[in-house]
């Protein structure tokens, strides 16, 4: 019944790769992680990467001469490299390192915002925002008076973008939205959400936190203005993620963080900022991570993000069907065209955490929970939803194991 | 998955005994558990000597999160209220009779910090009364 | 000559705990790391801690119901209660963890001194601080015209503390000091400095950069306020570092950053914040990280900072003993008394750049520049120095080295 | 240290032959080293063919970062405007004959960048004038 093998993908390598995926969290069944959306594994390459930093390169960067401080310099500028050529960016230095999704963004809302908009701006975001992506903007709204407004969500969970053209007759400043779903796997039309936006002179934000992951992200192609994701959602480590910008806006921002490496020079009274993109990068920076990150997108690329987004469609439409067998469950979001690899449902009236901790005891890691996007619950009517997600290293046999969990689980509460 | 979700704890979750909301009331209650949405309300009718004589629980969430309100609630009646405001986790811990993680935890524990709060008569529950 | 034997401290057996000091950034010559001020090297059980994380436990935390997720959870909380012991805090939630020392210092200018201070409060710093310690007072004196006050360093490089108390009668708002110069290595009075600044009504914040990593540092003894300190300079990874503050300065400052985890509930127009410290914590943390830095403070408290003190001490006075000797050779900062292990000197009108870069040809690893302090550089009438700085597996020998060094470098320029 | 602290590199560096300020000058610029405060200004004085005639550098810092200063200068006697405008940083690692890690770059490519934002005539230098 399941068919494990993929047209240039063979996942018993990947998976290979993934030490985590031999852990029995239950006595005898390794881990079933189907829970990448939140966070993701990490191969091998990516994991020792840092090893051999530590253990090799490890000092200060930026301002040392000796030849641990410039080989620790040179491995953090090639990470951000790779990065920006992983996502097709015109130059390096048009990559800011942050701790994460959430940072970039708010750095976003901290400079180009508080330079940029006043009391009454308009703020254009969507209904199924990640709260990273609304409470750096519900800040901004108390402290300035800026204006909210969020295009809506349809029943099958789209972007109704008739919702947001009306929006865009508004002069709005600043269109900020995600490019996929944590919760409904969606897939928003990205670059014609931008070319509208551009059309009526808004800037635009991504929240790519899970499609850079995912599938092929190209921010010249996108023509998109800033682009955030975190790299431990990418096969990379905590501690670090990205703000993409365009040059010209990132120039002219004011600076986020005060302190070392972010000037150029300093007195008692006053300082001097710093050239892209060190102007953005106050004190010692995730220097390890940065190289960890730089090992995950080879790693990534070295698969390919065409396999990738191929076998993680391939699983998802599988997964969809199977759910769908299962009496009383109840799958959010588009049908698998328009959907990522996430599967958040209701299951009759059970509680997800119930759900949740019933599956875990086969060794099926699921989420629970509202997945930071609340206002997205709220909006479908329910406090929580039980969340499967999956990433290169998943297999049909995983979700098969995922479907029968489903079913004890509800024998336990007859 | 048994000694979690021991059979005490489907039970009391599919046929609560002291669901309800208590009207009049002495000490009333309520709070959400941040990480998920689960909320629980506690109403308490006391006598004269501060001890409790009727208790009730109210709200929605997991099993934890509402057995445990459930035999929290059970536990306290007769109690003097400065008993109540010495019990810790492992007074929930005992009548759950299971272990649980950090998570868990949380949902375990949420209507003793609801119970704590209003017997201490705060404005804001904490988890320091829980810890 | 070199007496390698110390009381209670075993430097051969620290060494071998940090793979790194056998890598020859020459060849046949094991690195001789004089840098630690500007980041520290790290022993196998930091290393090997976020290794074990990253192939047994990781997961993203707080929101999680699985197995991986609890354990990833219980591990950066537990972190986060030893560096809590660590600094003798009074409750764990009192420490919110962040990027670096620089960004510590930023949260609280961002929150605390935004809600705090206006136009003309004075906020009192010091010549010796690091850009950390300047840039985000003096952005916040071009947003909102506070004013800058700085204790004077002596010809010695020390405080002078009448100039600090002539200021105290400025009403000074806050009061915020470096506990520890990087350049002088000035260990400075800290609990007489508190004291004081409270009995002017002032709040006061410690830059731990440099003292957390070397010696006890007590929270409840100082009385301080806010403590900032970075875990890459303590023998932890980089990417993360620590805000300790006063419960109910906490509790009453405005969130930072906005984003996942820091809220109790999300609204589409609004939001409510969580409970310390996760309401200052947004977004997905560096939770390896955290794992690395509870190792790091294990590693730390079982050597014994008492132990690491004496032994830095013993080490940098031998060592001033030796730079004196070298003619041309004049270091900065006071005698090794009130001294932790830093020596920063100039070496007749030779560039520090050209020092190091020669003294890496042996092996040895010096850092060149101002060292984040150009103020405290203008102030000697010098734009660069060269910088050696000790830790616990530094030894005489390689002072030796360091030394003989110098000698060769004057060589290369006659 | 040889093959990095060349003989070359030294000399020039103590005794450069290029040090000075042209004073009439057609092209003036000067800009900081900001990770080490090394300064280079250099003047240029040019013929109506827009090549130069005349070069001079001045200010302080490391060997390399000077005697890189005291070389490039040398090089673009005679040049072309056009031509110095297409020198990367290659130009100047050849007239060193060393390789250098990125930080050490920054001090030898500071005089080329300093040198190409006058002759376009920029507000402010940047790296990519060195790229
Ligand atoms: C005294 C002092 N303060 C602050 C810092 C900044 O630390 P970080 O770069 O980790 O933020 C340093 C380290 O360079 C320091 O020595
Ligand atoms: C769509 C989306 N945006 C933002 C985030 C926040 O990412 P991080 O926690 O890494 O900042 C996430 C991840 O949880 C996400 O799924």
């Amino acid at each position: 019944m399941v068919n494990q093998k993929l047209v240039g993908f063979e996942v018993k390598r990947i998976r290979a790769d993934f030490p985590i995926l031999d852990r029995e969290t239950q006595p005898g069944i390794p881990v079933i992680y189907l829970d990448s959306t939140a966070s993701s594994q990490k191969p091998i390459a990516v994991i020792e990467a840092m090893n051999v930093f530590y253990r090799r390169s490890n000092a200060n960067i930026h301002r040392g001469v000796h030849t641990l401080a410039e080989e620790a310099t040179a491995l953090y500028e090639e990470a951000r490299e790779k990065i920006a050529k992983f996502i097709n960016a015109p130059a390096a230095k048009q990559l800011i390192y942050t701790r994460n999704t959430t940072e970039s963004i708010n750095l976003v809302a901290h400079t180009w915002a508080r330079a940029n908009l006043k009391s009454g701006d308009m703020v254009i975001l969507t209904e199924m925002e990640h709260h990273s992506n609304l409470v750096p903007w519900q800040m901004l709204k108390s402290e300035r008076g800026i204006r909210l407004e969020f295009i809506t969500v349809t029943e099958e969970g789209l972007l109704d973008l008739d919702s947001y053209r009306s929006l865009l007759d508004q002069n709005p400043k600043l269109v900020s939205f995600t490019h996929m779903s944590n919760v409904l796997g969606t897939i928003n039309p990205a670059e014609e959400i931008i070319r509208l936006a551009h059309e009526h002179g808004a800037v635009t934000l991504v929240d790519g936190a899970q499609s850079v992951p995912h599938f092929g992200v190209d921010v010249q192609k996108l023509d998109v203005d800033f682009l955030a994701f975190s790299a431990h959602k990418m096969v990379g480590p905590t501690g670090i993620g990205i703000l993409y910008g365009k040059q010209d806006l990132l120039e002219n921002m004011p600076p986020f963080l005060g302190g070392g490496d972010m000037i150029k020079s300093v007195h008692l009274q006053e300082f001097v900022a710093n050239e892209l993109p060190y102007k953005f990068e106050a004190g010692t920076p995730a220097i390890a991570e940065a190289v960890g990150f730089g090992a995950a997108v080879d790693y990534l690329t070295s698969v390919g993000m065409d396999a990738i987004a191929a076998h993680e469609h391939e699983i998802t439409e599988y997964a969809l069907e199977r759910l769908e067998e299962v009496p009383g469950l109840n799958v959010f979001g588009p049908n698998s065209q328009d959907k990522g690899g996430v599967a958040a449902f209701t299951f009759d009236d059970l509680h997800p955490h119930d759900i949740a901790q019933i599956l875990d005891r086969d060794g099926i890691a699921v989420r629970a929970g509202h997945h930071c996007a609340q206002p997205l619950h709220e909006k479908f009517g329910v406090r929580a939803t039980t969340r499967a997600s999956f990433y290169l290293y998943n297999t049909k046999e995983e979700v098969d194991k995922l479907i029968e969990g489903l079913y004890k689980v509800k024998e336990v509460f007859n | 998955m048994d000694d979690l979700y021991r059979e005490q704890i489907i039970e009391r979750y599919k046929e609560p005994h002291y669901r309800g909301h208590l009207d009049p009331n002495d000490i009333q209650f309520e709070d959400d558990n941040p990480l998920c949405g689960d909320h629980i309300e506690i109403t308490l009718r006391v006598d004269k000597d501060d001890k409790v004589v009727e208790a009730a629980f109210d709200g929605h969430g997991c099993a934890i999160s509402q057995s445990s309100a459930d035999l929290l609630v059970e536990s306290i009646h007769g109690k003097a209220l400065d008993e109540i405001k010495s019990m810790n986790k492992d007074a929930v811990l005992d009548l759950l009779g299971i272990e649980l993680g950090h998570v868990r935890l949380k949902c375990a524990l949420l209507s003793l910090k609801v119970l704590k709060a209003g017997v201490y008569g705060l404005g804001e529950a904490n988890d320091d009364l829980v810890a």
